[in-house]
């Protein structure tokens, strides 16, 4: 069990130190950076950073109002779980339409309200902040699922004692809401940033190779003959989901 | 074969389809096979060409090929015969109808023959991709024929976009396969061999597709071959070499295609010569039921299945006998195909064209879409050249990367 | 009350960020091609009504197959992360939560390297087992992401039933076996069906190695991906709305075990 | 001063505080006493204004703050949990407030020492809340709310978390501290044997009501319902028919200790016994009737036992008819 | 008869149990007492075999059962939390001792719904254990432990979940029930009030040994050493120097109750005042010495009193010298 499970990644990292021919060599990662790896890697770190932070403050503010007694709090909270059974590819073709610059149904609205059309392609900015937008939309209700899972498990008179000390929802929020949601969301952005590093379905279909990410490029040059190249992408991020779990347990574990 | 024949052969084809063609395969293609020869079936699956590869090293390597043949690219076949994973098919040459081959591919054979002293693979479709125009937009605009040549490209995009505000072309800039083999006509158009990225040729080219990205529509990034919308929706006007394909496809989903129109594309400051995606036949290594297989690759090439091609599919078949006395209600969509024909070369089948495409791409995101300055480009495509070669030599040998250098490998011409 | 009119308006906004892209894949789903892919700025509501694309896509295409498949592979997933995972979280809830934790984590990262750079190895290993495009190939391969998630929560569950109760079980002379089938298991069942579900739900969206290990025979995403990329996207587009709501529904339903406490592993305030 | 006045609350159809008024003076501990559900919290919850009222109001020093939000009431509460803040350290818990009024670094740190060392936790200060003892953050939780110099205290049964010992000697210097204080303390409780032992007054909560509100001797002695009597005291009030003793459309209510052992009114078999100290409570049936009585010695089950009654009180429809 | 030889338990380097040995008669009500982490919990997991032994053993009527798995000892437990399977009935919880067994079905329903009857849940046997109040789930447990009619009982503070007034009732239908099935328990309590009213013997926990075992009164009356002293009893034993009795090189331990007021050797000042029923401890400071005695009457803090002690127990270096 424990063989098949760390079998993939021992082997992409020794491929990587491989020519196709079985002699060791670095050329692998050199190339890479051909492929303008830094470029690729920063595109992948903004991808990543900007669409945990979108779900998480996305998920802070649905789980703030789902903590709350009001009517109709049912339905709000089905609705909020729906995405979760939409595949992922499905997700993209419905965002695809929306975000296409030419016939997309979000110019059609700025076009209702009288503004020119965006071009969602303009920089790769845009484009990744589409892919963290569509990305954000199916994922989010995980997201909420445990952030709201921790804040019913902060106790309602930790709130009383704020107020009565003088602190303000907002004031509350900062000071007991988000310090004791710590851990929730530690796990939360674990999670989901482990599959976020390797979200690829989406942008794929969204923006394609362009601007490029890591799972993008790796399978690009997954086509090309040898394994050893695509295996030197797949250690890198490896390297990259590890660090960030690192550090999240590192934030998140401390109290 | 371990099974005994007298039981029922079911054979694997695999083919890189369009679902609209698929279907003409599973309607109709197909049950005539079964109805001539009821002993055998056959299981059409439809994969991409380059997922084909990884699932018939798989296949091959596990051991367990079945009856299996494919339609694979003629590029991407390269990259299986490297790998040693087909079967050499010298030997039945005899019972296949490879006599009435069309001059272009009796070429491609003959390239094969050359340079594998064998016969892995056999001609079976080609295909060329055209540029496709919304009739109205150019007339209202008073152009009243496609642009003829590369200047008049220009001249012609850039009366478009001062008139409409809207830049008219469509490239497929999104990267992978369809973005290189544009790469390639253009650069090929231009006098270049594109395989090694920096003779003046491609310099040439890639230098004109810069400055003709002012009239891009900014879309292109994420054009390829599915792309067709913007043409339907009015947002672009001209969509630079596609696939003939999509045609049926638009017609299935209900839009309306009378005000589309299409046509080889311009000619080149050099030649006008228009690349042939084909795809050739051939069966993997450790087949089994060759006889079936081979069978079914007779009738693949025989004049029925080559007459649908193009009558049905609207594209150019290999058999030259499909072309006799063909009726004259024949689709506009096939006369330009055929047109398109007259001057094509192909591109040589090595097993290193991944690695090309992207280097290719790689070079396109920093010319075209990064537009790093003209003066620079000679010095991005050395560079891209450098590249290929250092994997070659890593990759291969220092021969192949020596060979490479001298542009020993080049597109064929028929 | 202005808090509660807040809490409205915040309940509305994100009401319709989840809906909006629904609606709007009805809208391309059920619309003529003239109001759809023919206009430049298609109109946000129901201009022109047709089943064309349905029909299209039943008619033309072979979804059927695909979909039997997806749902086969995701439904032994998620058997197969419950029948592994209930033996391997009940072992890690009796360590100590921070080693039991740090152990998942462990096996949740090195899960993610991507699919693909091991494909063709698992490929000739799964053709020589005969494994290859099958769905029990295609189940064990997922199950090398979704079975830690699994664990996860499975060891959670678990380590939320007070330990006197197995005590107490042991006493009334149960074996582990017997206090596992009687006891735990019926208590843990929420979050049991939570750890099913969850898996099931990551192997119907599994796209890359659905992709590299299931070519022949491809699972519902795979198949509607091609489509959109050279077949008639409306087509596929209103079929994965048919087959897209079914799912809907059930995760509503199934909602009460999608418990960010199961998610959340047991971890407490 | 802090006045009540018909203070009414419900939740949903559930009416919890049912027209509650009563004065409470300044420098007052008030002790609310009521079994569990009674709506003791809910009232603490409304006077604190996390609860908000149906009707009534709440007036301090003259002053109507009902309508007003929690962090403008200037009250101090101890929640039976405490509620200490779990992200921060004990300095910092007693610090909030302080911070959050925008008082001035030094300033705090000055205040917090002081509060810290008036409670005996200043060596504790750098200590995260968690892992402190029960005692230790009951302390804490009193010291954040002194801190901040309030007009009034609500403590919601802020001891029955401790064990015991530590209970009774939180018991002692909760007193202390209010003494000390002159602050108007409203605590709540359930456990009869605190509210007599800290109170200046109590008020006996039952049915949305104060049942009765008195000095604890008054509530002990006096019970103004049987349902009262039966609720103080370590051991319930016995309640006999009142002819047995001759007198007609009374019920006679009688506390253990209240009877002379071996005297020759009543006759009673000992079904069961607890020793406390050197004493024994004996539970008779006396009659068909369950009566318990207290005595020392040796007794067994089965025993028979006579006694009489020194003192008693009468009682007519649950209400009594003695006055002090 | 069960025998407990030299028990040692450690957790880690804790040394929990350090070398327990007692004997406890078939039929007893045996009550160990200790405060809270004093490793009662740890005590009663040793006996029923969920946690291993260090070293000792445990003999059953003579047979050695230290090295037999929990299913084997034939004994039950209840527990603090009642640890009932949530997931069954009320019924299917009494019955799964008898499951695991393999008894028939027809037999199972008879002795569960006997069992039922005897405890007075017979109507609750359909209810899912989950919704059923404390008090009815603490007889739920007891009836999952008698069910099987084991060689004897261990219970780990059964009441402790339960509120005031029902610990008072469950206290008394716990002692019937034992005397009825004439069982043997062992009754772990932190509560010396409880341990004390329901005990045959208590034995006193203390530093891992059994500090104390005796009757009740015995332990009341003379605590081994001081810390039983102060540990058992309402209020804690008062120690003061030998040498104000003239009695040298020994502590006086005496009791509040063991005092006369308006004496005349010894005079203090009323620090606080805790009023219990009708009598009232007074919190004195005598030279420097804390004393608590018991005294009726109206008193204020700052008022002065005289007392003179009827009875005291001498001690020296912490243990008892006068005997019985
Ligand atoms: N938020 C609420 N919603 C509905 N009912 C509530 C709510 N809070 C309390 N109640 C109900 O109101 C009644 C009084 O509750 P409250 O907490 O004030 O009792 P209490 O006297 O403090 O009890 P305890 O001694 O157990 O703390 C109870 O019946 C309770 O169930
Ligand atoms: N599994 C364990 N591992 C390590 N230490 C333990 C374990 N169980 C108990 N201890 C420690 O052993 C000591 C005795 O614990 P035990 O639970 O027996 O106390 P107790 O007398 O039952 O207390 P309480 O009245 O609070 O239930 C405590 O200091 C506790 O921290
Ligand atoms: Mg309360
Ligand atoms: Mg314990």
């Amino acid at each position: 069990m424990l063989a098949f499970a760390f079998y993939p990644s021992a082997r992409a990292v020794y491929l990587s130190f491989f020519t196709s021919q079985g002699k060791f060599t670095l050329d692998n990662y050199k190339e890479l950076f051909y492929f303008n790896l830094y470029g690729t890697i920063e595109n992948t770190v903004i991808l990543t950073v900007g669409a945990l932070m979108i779900q998480l403050l996305l998920a802070l503010g649905i789980s703030s109002i789902l903590v709350r007694e009001f009517k109709g709090k049912r339905l709000v909270s089905t609705i909020s779980i729906i995405p979760m059974g939409v595949a992922t590819v499905v997700a993209a073709i419905t965002f695809a339409f929306i975000f296409q610059t030419s016939g997309g149904y979000a110019n059609t609205f700025l076009h209702y309200l009288g503004l020119s059309g965006i071009n969602w392609y303009f920089n790769s900015y845009i484009s990744l902040f589409i892919v963290m937008i569509a990305d954000s939309w199916k994922n989010t209700p995980i997201m909420t699922l445990i952030i709201l899972a921790g804040m019913y498990s902060i106790p309602r008179d930790l709130y009383y004692a704020a107020a009565l000390d003088g602190a303000g929802p907002l004031r509350r929020f900062v000071h007991i809401t988000l310090p004791n949601l710590k851990k929730f969301i530690a796990i939360a952005l674990i999670i989901r940033g482990v599959s976020e590093f390797n979200i690829f379905a989406l942008p794929l279909i969204l923006i394609g190779y362009s601007p490029s990410i890591l799972t993008t490029l790796a399978y690009s040059l997954y086509s090309t003959t040898t394994e050893n190249l695509a295996s030197a992408a797949a250690v890198i991020i490896l390297i990259f989901v590890s660090v960030l779990i690192a550090l999240n347990i590192k934030l998140g574990g401390k109290r | 074969s371990s099974h005994s024949s007298s039981k029922k052969v079911v054979i694997n084809y695999y083919d890189d389809l369009a679902p609209s063609e698929a279907k003409v395969f599973d309607n109709y293609i197909i049950p005539q096979f079964e109805k001539e020869y009821p002993n055998i079936t056959v299981d059409l699956h439809v994969e991409s060409a380059g997922k084909m590869v990884g699932t018939i090293k798989a296949l091959v390597e596990g051991g367990d090929v079945g009856s299996t043949v494919i339609a694979e690219d003629n590029m991407i076949i390269g990259e299986l015969i490297y790998a040693n994973d087909l079967m050499n098919l010298q030997p039945y040459m005899s019972s296949l109808p490879t006599s009435d081959l069309i001059p272009s591919m009796t070429h491609l054979m003959n390239y094969e023959q050359s340079v594998y002293h064998s016969v892995y693979f056999i001609p079976f479709r080609g295909n060329i991709p055209l540029v496709w125009y919304n009739e109205s937009v150019m007339k209202e605009a008073g152009i009243t024929s496609p642009p003829s040549n590369w200047s008049q490209l220009m001249t012609d995009a850039k009366l478009i976009y001062q008139k409409t505000g809207v830049g008219p072309i469509m490239f497929q800039g999104h990267g992978g396969a369809s973005t290189s083999t544009e790469l390639y006509q253009w650069m090929v158009q231009a006098g270049g061999n594109p395989f090694v990225f920096n003779d003046s040729g491609d310099v040439k080219a890639f230098t004109y597709l810069d400055q003709l990205s002012t009239y891009f529509n900014p879309d292109y990034i994420h054009g390829y071959w599915g792309n067709y919308k913007g043409l339907a929706d009015g947002k672009y006007y001209i969509l630079d070499y596609q696939w003939p394909y999509i045609y049926s496809t638009m017609k299935s989903e209900g839009i309306n295609v009378s005000g589309i129109g299409f046509y080889p594309g311009p000619t080149g400051p050099v030649n006008n010569d228009h690349l042939v995606g084909g795809d050739v036949l051939a069966i993997p290594k450790g087949a089994t039921h060759i006889h079936s297989l081979l069978l079914f690759i007779k009738f693949l090439l025989s004049y029925n299945v080559q007459r649908d091609i193009i009558m049905i599919l609207g594209e150019p078949a290999v058999n030259s006998q499909a072309y006799n006395n063909l009726p004259s209600n024949i689709s506009s969509l096939f006369k330009a195909e055929e047109s398109a024909f007259q001057t094509a070369f192909f591109r040589e089948p090595v097993p290193w064209i991944s690695e090309w495409n992207n280097i290719a791409d790689s070079a396109f995101v920093k010319i075209v879409e990064d537009h790093a300055p003209a003066s620079q480009i000679p010095s991005i495509l050395s560079s891209a050249n450098q590249e290929m070669y250092t994997y070659l030599l890593t990759n291969y040998n220092s021969t192949v990367a020596q060979e490479y250098e001298q542009g020993y490998f080049a597109p064929l011409y028929g | 009350m202005r808090r509660n009119l807040l809490v409205y308006a915040g309940a509305i906004i994100f009401t319709l960020y989840f809906l909006v892209p629904l609606y709007i894949l009805i809208l391309i789903a059920f619309s003529p091609a003239k109001f759809t892919l023919e206009s430049l700025y298609p109109p946000l509501y129901f201009k022109g009504f047709t089943l064309n694309n349905l029909v299209y896509a039943f008619t033309q295409y072979d979804f059927v197959h695909p979909f039997l498949k997806s749902f086969f592979v995701a439904s032994l997933v998620g058997v197969i992360a419950i029948l592994l995972g209930i033996p391997a979280g009940y072992g890690l809830s009796k360590l100590p939560g921070k080693i039991a934790y740090a152990f998942i984590v462990v096996l949740l990262i090195t899960n993610m390297v991507p699919g693909l750079v091991v494909a063709i190895p698992i490929s000739v290993e799964f053709i020589k087992l005969h494994l290859f495009d099958s769905i029990p190939g295609l189940a064990l391969v997922q199950e090398l992401v979704t079975l830690p998630l699994a664990v996860f929560i499975l060891q959670g569950t678990f380590s939320a039933v007070p330990k006197e109760v197995e005590y107490q079980a042991k006493i009334d002379g149960a074996s582990t076996l017997s206090y596992l089938t009687n006891v735990l298991i019926p208590i843990a069942l929420p979050g049991i069906v939570a750890a099913f579900l969850i898996s099931w739900m990551f192997s119907w969206d599994e796209f890359t190695y659905a992709v590299l290990l299931s070519p022949i025979h491809p699972t519902l995403p795979v198949e509607i991906y091609f489509n959109i990329q050279r077949g008639n996207e409306l087509a596929a587009v209103a079929f994965s709305l048919v087959f897209t709501i079914p799912v809907i529904v059930l995760t509503v339903i199934l909602q009460k075990y999608l418990k960010g406490e199961y998610l959340a592993g047991g971890v407490k305030y | 001063m802090i006045e009540l006045k018909e203070l009414v609350k419900s939740y949903g159809k559930k009416l919890v505080l049912n027209g509650i008024s009563e004065k409470i003076e300044t420098g007052e501990f008030f002790v609310i006493l009521g079994p569990s559900g009674a709506g003791k919290s809910t009232m603490l919850k409304v006077i604190a204004g996390i609860e908000e009222l149906d009707s009534g109001s709440i007036v301090v020093d003259g002053k109507d703050i009902s309508r007003l939000p929690p962090e403008k009431r200037n009250l101090a509460m101890v929640f039976q949990n405490y509620a200490l803040y779990p992200n921060m350290t004990v300095f910092d818990n007693i610090a909030f407030p302080l911070k959050m009024k925008g008082v001035s670094r030094d300033k705090i740190k000055e205040k917090v020492e002081r509060v810290a060392r008036l409670l005996g936790i200043q060596d504790l200060l750098k200590s995260n809340v968690t892992k402190i003892s029960g005692g230790q953050q009951q302390r804490v939780a009193i010291a954040r709310a002194i801190v901040r110099e309030p007009s009034f205290y609500l403590l919601d049964e802020p001891l029955s978390n401790l064990d015991a010992r530590t209970r009774f000697k939180a018991r002692g210097e909760l007193k202390r501290i209010q003494k000390e204080l002159g602050g108007t303390f409203i605590y709540v409780t359930h456990d009869q044997k605190e509210a007599m032992s800290l109170a200046d007054r109590v008020a006996v909560l039952h049915e949305g009501k104060f049942e009765q509100v008195g000095v604890p001797m008054e509530l002990y002695e006096y019970p103004r319902t049987k349902w009262v009597g039966e609720f103080i005291g370590d051991f319930p009030m016995n309640f006999i028919p009142g002819d047995w003793l001759g007198a007609q459309g009374v019920e006679i209510g009688f506390r253990p200790e209240w009877v002379k052992l071996d005297g020759n009114d009543f006759r009673g078999t000992v079904s069961s016994m607890e020793s406390v100290g050197e004493y024994t409570y004996l539970f008779l049936d006396v009659k068909d009737t369950k009566v318990i009585v207290k005595g020392s010695g040796q007794f067994d089950v089965g025993d028979e036992v006579s006694f009489s009654i020194n003192k008693c009180r009468r009682f007519k429809d649950g209400f009594i008819v003695d006055q002090k």
